[in-house]
């Protein structure tokens, strides 16, 4: 286990590795001069050419990376080019925000999205299964802007329930994090059923049936837990596909968080930030891989870590 | 660690009812009650019965068998008695089923829940499936428990290890905490019945319990079953298509064929004066052990070329670990095994499961890469598998052990049938077709079967399918694994019949795979035993049966059920330990055995 | 002295302003956009500064000055017992180290060029400025090397605001997230990406101001929620503004309308037409691009909030040239210019714009335009700093300023020349994107700045108009409009509404608004 | 000789039929057909060109008019014809959710199908590369893409390919591996089948359902994808409409006209759930498993 653990995290860091080169080398090919925006609409070009070799931007790419290597073995991520702050301290700022959404969020979604699935393999061929699967789709194909404004001001301005955007208390966290749910939940719904659907023709669902086990026993003590393995699989996948909804919902909800920081930086072409927000979200969806990996077999004694 | 008890001996449950108790009133009432019952699915054409009019009487204490051939309704009546029919196409459309007092086919879900478990259970036909695999086995048998009786967790949790106990399972304690696919097939079987023990029904509904188990074990899970009903004065309803099973567990036998009950009588007046001809036909399809000895003389040993020869192979299958994933230790699949094929003769591989035989079939086809040397025809097979030559391919041939699962579901049977020709580029395709359907005439299917698909045939057809494709490219040698293990008796017969035929007609060798101690003993020339990896004896036909040396040889004949029901078994010994292991660590392995020629090639390890 | 406080301002409260980006750095060397700019001129003073809500400038922390017969040295006697936050007194040498703070390359400050005429510059570095001299601790000189008539305006720029030197070298590099200055206000509180909290400094030098005891400023606030949350009462002013999306409500609902201060502004968006790629190296072309915008149809888009411009200059702007009509909508008199200039076919080109709303709308009215003349233009919507790239490196034959247009840095009309129009900003990189360089208008422009006697003011003045008169003949841009300020605000917010549409600080003058 | 049956060459024609026979599945390909044919024939039934800006088609303070007689889904923020721009863009969309989504899905199930059937150094090299697109952002990949070359409706058809097949592949991946341990694929193997014919003919019509699902949900993904690419000004450019884009547009306005946001939403939903319907049908259709069940 550790063993594994650890060959994993090899792994992950020759993919962090790859993910800063492409992400490098995509950044340095990008047709737009950062030096322009630091040095400001009245510079004259010397002062140009002087910023930007302060920022060693005149170097050969590799030279650059190569810098850039030896910095974040030290655990430097360079310094913002516009906000001239280091870019580790405008990271862990606003990671707990992120981090506290991504988690809440993904429970919603798993919530959601599982009850859904549940549902509607249970109801299947059913008119209750049909408007589930056609809900799902509606929460895949909307666009998340709209979603989250809606809902803030249905449930934020015009009922009161929670308040308008904003970080801090756990009141602040529902509307968000229920807002990532809803927008993700089709996917997890749509996997579930078809997994539930299977499941639940298992012999040893019968098998549980024939112990005169009660209903709610057999759906979610026997079917749910074999059922949930590709689901967790699937989180993983996720997590990737969330970072794109994170951005929109944070800015929404004015959630203090890494999406905000992201979008401005990459406005603003400001390198340091739009790498050091690449590798992070890199580690957080090789992370929820590792995490995903390890815990399937924590559901599922028969998989082992190979 | 083996624990040893005698058949007869009075190794209790620790609940045991009072057996003496049992008076002959009590006997003689019925506990269930089954009457006019039919089972209906709905088709696009309308209800369709699968089980009709169908009457009978169970008694406590009693062993009522149902008999009869693939899909005549055996497992859609037992369900039907749970009320555990598939929902929502298949349902009771006519009859009763009274418990007791209750009538079952009216009782709503939550009576029926406590109704099952409680006092009817059952034990399905699949041991490998019906346990859940994520959790443990003492979870599954403890809420069993709880979900009839009110007890703490820790209550339950003792009964159920006193039920694990009682079915004679080696260190209960473990398997509490272990989960079903660290249990050998025949184990979880042994747990099914433990959960069924636990309970203590008044019926017990044994759905082909033993079918997919060895012999061995097959023997175990029947005393199992006798101990139980002895003990506690169940009532069991045997479901099988095993004669010898019927023959040696039931006191009453009904013979069912399609949906209908074709006759109902007391055991020996079954198997000595069936009054219908089916049941006729069902008994004499039966294959005997010591049927053939005296109509064959000892093979001659064939002095041909042999059309597979085997030296020295190895298998072994890595098991990697640690951090640059290196081999640590090694499954010994097969060891050190030699032997030859020649041509038109059919070979027999016998042993327990997991002792080696599939994958020495699948080494001579060149799908897992193996040490020594394979020779087919006069071609040597590379060692690391797969590439293999397509000449080569043509030569032999392979008959998977599952034949649904050997054949893509999404194909037409006649496109199956004519593939192998496709690949290896011979005809036309209207002669392909018409190859096909000739095929499927000489398997004694009907050609215009040739557009349907796999799963619109039974087992027993699809076993002939696949026969059929092996036959397309006229092989030397046909490996059959487990080619009839799964079929009833009367398909298997039929079966067997067929490959009988087509050996004297084309000349084709067989390996001929199996478990089945009966059904070697009916076709092969030759046999060769096997145990962990390794063949302990090997002779001729004669030799091997009518003079077995080997003790692990002796077992096995031994516990072949004899269908006949005044045949006396002699108690016989029970093991319980774990299955023999055939994992070792690198550089370590089992011990090499030595064969010794006892006379005319009869080859026995010493 | 020059400003009368409003007799009803009371002491007291908190206000609340939002932003949907966060702040970048409070560092008055460094911050340079809309949003910290008055954040700074509130937590720091220069040695000049703008009578609130207007663009007259008033002494700040220089008490007087004097300026040398010549023009080129102006001597600054500072006021005695203004106190940094941090306790310390502020003196002369920290008005010396500041200029040379700024004007040293190491800071990397984007608004070094505007010190340019101070003798020395060019050599500026670690070594100092040699034009700024320390006469005694409340007295500075400052010798230019060229006659400036705008450098009082450029010494109340917030990059010439005075800041101790011990705390910028205790911050460490990080003196942006840390400010020390002399304002009225303090830095009390800043949790990045959520929330900075300024306090009311209490011994402030200015008597009685600022009112507020302090301003919170949220950030990361969408403008549609912020503007919510307004009418929901939980925040003062938007700092955002009144997003388009909520301005036709805002303002058909006269409760709502009546908090909305309306008000000039120093902002002129325009269309830069590439003079050094053909076709738009001739001038009947250039004309006949700017007789085809229809400006009032733009305007309309925008929700009326801007007023169609005719030249560089927006109206509030001294130098504007008032009786200047500039070109008329004229689709019949383009095609006939185009005609002349052989193109009577028109022609494909490319118009970049900025892609946050309402730009790539408004591109896409001038693209209809284009089209009535025969015009082919495609648009290029692309992130600020793409477009920002395309302009300076003159591979963009059009660019729509907006997003990024000019807003002036100070109130003088020299401001909207030398970087977006004149030969300066022409060369690779520079910000003039239409690489317009006349070195007629450029010398023009030198000479106009070098009167920088008070009492040729007028004489300057009329020497920019001709300057930007000059300009158009030649229509390197496309002057479409200049936008209004809508600032809007609670209820409970009090003060004169000129402090709302404050020219130089936005969205509002913190240090002299007051809660009622 | 025996009579033979006419050869399965029929099939195909059974399948229409069976497919026929579906109401859902025949409601949904009429709805693909309908936007299909609006794309198409968008010239001749659109009642305005769709950058036509209206003089009429705003009001004096320049808010975008509801949907009347005669703009029958009102108009937008520039005064168009929303009509005309929903008739228009449903050429961008289809293209984008159609042969984007397919491209993704064309080059997950090669790389997914590879890896997963030929372990070793090829699979390992291609779930590691798999691995590393997962781990980068995929926004920021179409971004830096997207802006190096010029933005067309193909590049940004390619670039959305280029991003979207990771998902895929991973669960192609799975699926091939657990597939390729069954024994039919086995029994090909001792037939001496080629690898081509055991991938293509054996191991594909396995995935179709999966397939199905993803390419499915993947339309609406993608024609959401496009509409964020033209936002950050690296997709389509105005004033080509398309569904998305128009919904961005128009995001924050979705209070002060509804219409904007809510017709084209309605629609992208629409045609995925249209092709859903069709894909479940043909899915069922095709699996002769299926057959029966319900
Ligand atoms: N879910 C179902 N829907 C429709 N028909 C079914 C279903 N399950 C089984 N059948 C059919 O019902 C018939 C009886 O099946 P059943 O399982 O009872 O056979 P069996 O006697 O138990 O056979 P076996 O020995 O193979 O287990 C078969 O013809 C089978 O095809
Ligand atoms: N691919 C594999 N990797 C590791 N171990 C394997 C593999 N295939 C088979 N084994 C192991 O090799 C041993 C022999 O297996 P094999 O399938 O040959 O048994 P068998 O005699 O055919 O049994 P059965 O009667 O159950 O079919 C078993 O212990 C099995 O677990
Ligand atoms: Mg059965
Ligand atoms: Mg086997």
């Amino acid at each position: 286990m550790m063993v594994y653990v650890l060959r994993r995290l090899i792994q992950s860091a020759l993919i962090l590795l790859g993910v800063s080169f492409i992400t490098f080398v995509l950044l340095y090919v990008l047709p737009a001069d950062p030096v322009r925006q630091i040095a400001g609409r009245a510079a004259t070009a010397e002062t140009v050419e002087n910023i930007r070799q302060q920022l060693g931007l005149d170097q050969p790419l590799l030279v650059q990376y190569g810098r850039y290597l030896a910095a974040l073995a030290q655990g430097d991520l360079g310094r913002s080019y516009l906000q001239k702050t280091e870019v580790t301290e405008l990271i862990l700022s606003r990671l707990p925000a992120t981090l506290q959404l991504m988690a809440a969020g993904i429970v919603a979604e798993l919530i959601l999205g599982l009850s859904m699935g549940i549902a509607a393999a249970l109801m299947r061929g059913r008119l209750g299964d049909q408007l589930l699967m056609m809900a799902s789709f509606v929460t895949v194909s909307a666009p998340q802007f709209v979603v989250s404004l809606l809902l803030l001001y249905v449930f934020a301005v015009k009922l009161g329930w929670f308040p308008i955007g904003g970080y801090g208390t756990a009141a602040h966290l529902v509307l968000p994090a229920i807002t990532l749910g809803i927008l993700g939940s089709g996917w997890y719904s749509r996997m579930m059923r078809s997994s539930m659907t299977e499941v639940l023709r298992a012999d040893y669902i019968r098998t549980a049936r024939a112990k005169g086990l009660s209903r709610a026993r057999v759906v979610f003590g026997h079917a749910l837990p074999n059922a949930i393995l590709p689901v967790i699989a699937m989180i993983g996948i996720d997590i990737g596909i969330f970072m794109g909804g994170i951005v929109v919902v944070e800015s929404v909800f004015g959630w203090p968080g890494i999406g905000q920081l992201a979008w401005q930086a990459i406005q603003r072409v400001d390198i340091p930030i739009i790498m050091g927000v690449t590798l992070v979200s890199a580690l957080a969806i090789v992370i929820g891989n590792l995490l995903a990996d390890l815990v399937a077999p924590l559901i599922d004694p028969r998989i082992r870590l190979r | 660690m083996q624990e040893v008890a005698t058949r007869s001996g009075a190794a209790a449950a620790p609940d045991a009812a009072p057996d003496a108790a049992l008076d002959a009133a009590a006997e003689a009432a019925p506990v269930l009650l089954v009457a006019g019952l039919t089972v209906s699915v709905r088709t696009e054409a309308g209800l369709k019965p699968l089980v009709e009019n169908l009457s009978f009487t169970l008694r406590r204490g009693e062993t009522l068998a149902i008999a009869g051939e693939s899909g005549s309704g055996k497992s859609m009546t037992s369900l039907a008695i749970m009320g555990l029919l598939p929902p929502p196409a298949v349902r009771v459309t006519a009859g009763s089923i009274r418990l007791g007092q209750t009538d079952l086919t009216a009782a709503p879900e939550a009576q029926m829940r406590h109704v099952r478990g409680d006092r009817i259970a059952m034990i399905f036909q699949e041991p490998m499936t019906s346990l859940n695999p994520v959790l443990t086995i003492g979870t599954q048998l403890a809420e069993a428990i709880r979900a009839h009786e009110p007890l703490p967790r820790a209550e339950a949790r003792r009964r159920a290890l006193a039920a694990l106990t009682a079915v004679r399972l080696s260190q209960p304690e473990r398997r509490m905490h272990q989960y079903p696919h660290e249990l050998s097939g025949g184990m979880r079987q042994r747990v099914m019945i433990a959960m069924a023990l636990a309970l203590r029904p008044e019926v017990l509904i044994a759905d082909e319990p033993t079918t997919a188990l060895d012999v061995t074990v097959q023997r175990e899970v029947l005393d199992l079953l006798r101990d139980l009903q002895r003990d506690l004065g169940t009532a069991i309803i045997l479901i099988t298509h095993d004669m010898g099973v019927v023959a040696e567990m039931a006191d009453r036998v009904i013979v069912m064929k399609s949906g209908r009950m074709v006759e109902q009588a007391p055991v020996r007046q079954l198997f000595h004066a069936p009054t219908e001809p089916y049941t006729r036909d069902l008994l004499a399809a039966v294959p005997r052990m010591g049927a053939r000895a005296a109509a064959a003389a000892p093979a001659p040993l064939p002095a041909a070329e042999p059309v597979a020869r085997l030296s020295d192979v190895v298998v072994r299958f890595p098991v990697r670990g640690g951090l640059l994933g290196r081999t640590t230790l090694n499954v010994h699949a097969v060891e050190h095994v030699s032997f030859d094929i020649a041509r038109g003769e059919t070979f027999a591989l016998v042993g327990e499961s997991g002792c080696g035989k599939s994958t020495i079939a699948r080494a001579i086809v060149g799908l897992v890469p193996h040490q020594g040397q394979i020779t087919v025809g006069d071609h040597v097979l590379s060692a690391h598998g797969r590439d293999a030559p397509k000449a080569l391919r043509r030569k032999v041939q392979m008959v998977f052990q599952d034949p649904m699962a050997a054949l893509d579901p999404r194909m037409r049977v006649g496109d199956l049938i004519a593939e192998p020709l496709l690949i290896h580029g011979i005809g036309t395709a209207a002669d392909r077709r018409a190859e096909a359907a000739d095929l499927l005439r000489r398997v004694g299917l009907s050609p215009d079967q040739i557009d349907r698909y796999p799963h619109e045939f039974s087992g027993g057809q699809r076993q002939r399918i696949c026969i059929a494709r092996a036959l397309a490219l006229k092989p030397d040698l046909i490996i059959a694994d487990e080619s009839v293990s799964a079929l009833d008796v009367s398909v298997q017969a039929r079966v067997l019949a067929l490959l009988q035929e087509l050996q004297q007609e084309m000349g084709v060798a067989y390996l001929f795979i199996s478990h089945d101690m009966a059904v070697v003993d009916s076709i092969s020339d030759r046999v060769a035993v096997m145990y962990l990896g390794q063949i302990v004896e090997m002779g001729s036909r004669a030799q091997v049966f009518g003079d077995p040396r080997h003790p692990y040889t002796q077992r096995l004949i031994e516990a072949v059920p004899v269908p006949d029901p005044a045949h006396q078994r002699r108690p016989s010994v029970r093991m319980t330990g774990d299955l023999p292991n055939p994992v070792h660590p690198v550089g370590s392995g089992p011990e090499r055995v030595i064969l010794r020629d006892v006379g005319a090639g009869h080859l026995v390890a010493i | 002295q020059d400003y009368t406080p409003d007799p009803n301002a009371k002491a007291g409260g908190t206000i609340t302003v939002t932003y949907k980006d966060d702040v970048a750095t409070l560092d008055p060397a460094i911050g340079y956009d809309w949003q910290n700019w008055s954040m700074i001129k509130s937590l720091f003073d220069g040695l000049m500064d703008y009578v609130p809500g207007t663009t007259t400038l008033r002494p700040g922390l220089a008490e007087s000055y004097e300026i040398s017969e010549d023009g080129l040295t102006y001597t600054f006697k500072l006021r005695a017992g203004v106190k940094f936050n941090n306790g310390r007194e502020m003196t002369a040498e920290d008005v010396k180290y500041s200029l040379d703070r700024v004007t040293n390359p190491e800071t990397q400050s984007p608004g070094a060029g505007f010190f340019g005429s101070i003798a020395g510059f060019e050599n500026a570095g670690a070594g100092g400025l040699s034009g700024v001299e320390v006469v005694d601790p409340l007295t500075v000189k400052i010798t230019l090397s060229r006659p400036d008539a705008t450098f009082l305006h450029v010494m109340a720029l917030n990059f010439a605001s005075v800041v101790p030197k011990e705390a910028v070298d205790a911050a460490a590099g990080d003196f942006g997230k840390q400010p020390v200055g002399t304002g009225a206000f303090k830095l009390a509180e800043w949790t990045l990406g959520q929330r900075l909290v300024f306090e009311k400094n209490a011994d402030y030098w200015r008597e009685g101001v600022p009112y507020l005891d302090g301003v919170v400023f949220e950030v990361g606030q969408e403008p549609v929620v912020a503007l919510l949350r307004l009418q929901n009462g939980e925040v003062d002013v938007p700092g955002d503004g009144i997003p388009p999306a909520k301005f036709v409500e805002v303002m058909g609902d006269p409760a709502q309308a009546e908090r909305v201060v309306v008000g000039g502004q120093l902002h002129t968006g325009y269309i830069t037409l590439n003079v050094t790629t053909p076709p738009f190296d001739k001038v009947e072309v250039r004309k006949a691009v700017n007789m085809a915008i229809n400006k009032e149809r733009i305007t309309q888009i925008i929700n009326g909030r801007a007023v169609p411009a005719t030249q560089p200059l927006p109206p509030s702007m001294p130098g504007y040239t008032g009786d200047y009509a500039g070109y008329a909508y004229d689709v019949e008199g383009a095609k006939a210019l185009l005609a002349e200039a052989g193109l009577a076919d028109g022609f494909e080109t490319d118009l970049y714009v900025m892609n946050t709303d309402p730009n790539p709308r408004i591109a896409q009215a001038i693209q209809q335009d284009l089209a009535a003349i025969g015009i082919t233009a495609n648009i290029q919507s692309l992130a600020q700093a793409n477009v920002i790239e395309a302009g300076g490196a003159g591979t963009a034959p059009m660019v729509w300023s907006g997003g990024m247009a000019w807003i002036a840095d100070f109130p003088d009309p020299s401001n909207f020349y030398g970087p977006i129009l004149g030969c300066a900003g022409a060369g690779e990189g520079g910000w003039n994107w239409s690489k317009f360089c006349d070195e007629a208008l450029d010398a023009m422009a030198v000479q106009a700045d070098s009167l920088s006697d008070p009492a040729q003011a007028e004489a300057r003045l009329k020497m920019w108009s001709d300057v930007y008169m000059g300009v158009m003949e030649q229509a390197p841009w496309v002057p479409v409009f200049n936008e209004e300020r809508y600032t809007m605000k609670s209820e409970r917010m009090g003060g004169d509404d000129a402090l709302y549409v404050d020219p130089v600080s936005i969205p509002v003058n913190y240090d002299y608004v007051f809660v009622k | 000789m025996v009579d033979l049956p006419a050869p399965a060459a029929s099939t195909p024609k059974s399948t229409l039929r069976r497919l026929g026979e579906r109401k859902l599945a025949m409601f949904g390909f009429a709805m693909i057909l309908i936007v299909v044919g609006a794309a198409a024939c968008a010239p001749l039934i659109a009642p305005y060109a769709p950058e036509e800006q209206l003089f009429d088609g705003l009001t004096l303070e320049g808010a975008p008019l509801p949907p009347d007689a005669r703009f029958i889904m009102g108009t937008d923020l520039l005064g168009r014809d929303l009509f005309s721009r929903m008739l228009y863009g449903a050429q961008t969309s289809l293209i984008v959710g159609v042969v984007a989504n397919g491209l993704a899905l064309f080059i997950g199930t090669l790389v997914g199908l590879t890896a997963g059937f030929f372990r070793g150094w090829i699979g390992a090299t291609l779930m590691r590369f798999t691995d590393l697109m997962m781990a980068f952002p995929a926004l920021l990949l179409a971004i830096c893409l997207a802006a190096i070359f010029k933005p067309s409706l193909w590049i940004v058809a390619l670039v959305i390919a280029l991003v979207n097949w990771v998902q895929t592949a991973r669960v192609i991946y799975t699926e091939t591996t657990s597939l390729a341990a069954r024994d039919f694929i086995a029994a090909e193997r001792t037939l001496g089948a080629s690898t081509g014919r055991i991938l293509f003919r054996h191991i594909l019509p396995h995935l179709v359902p999966t397939l199905i699902v993803w390419g499915t949900l993947g339309i609406s993904t993608t024609v959401l994808l496009e509409a964020t690419l033209s936002f950050l000004g690296v997709g389509v450019q105005p004033p080509t409409p398309s569904w998305g884009n128009i919904i961005f547009e128009n995001q924050t306005y979705f209070q002060a006209a509804p219409w904007l946001v809510f017709i084209p939403g309605a629609a992208i939903i629409l045609l995925a759930l249209a092709f859903n319907l069709v894909g479940d049908a043909l899915r069922d259709v095709l699996d002769p498993t299926q057959r029966g069940r319900d």
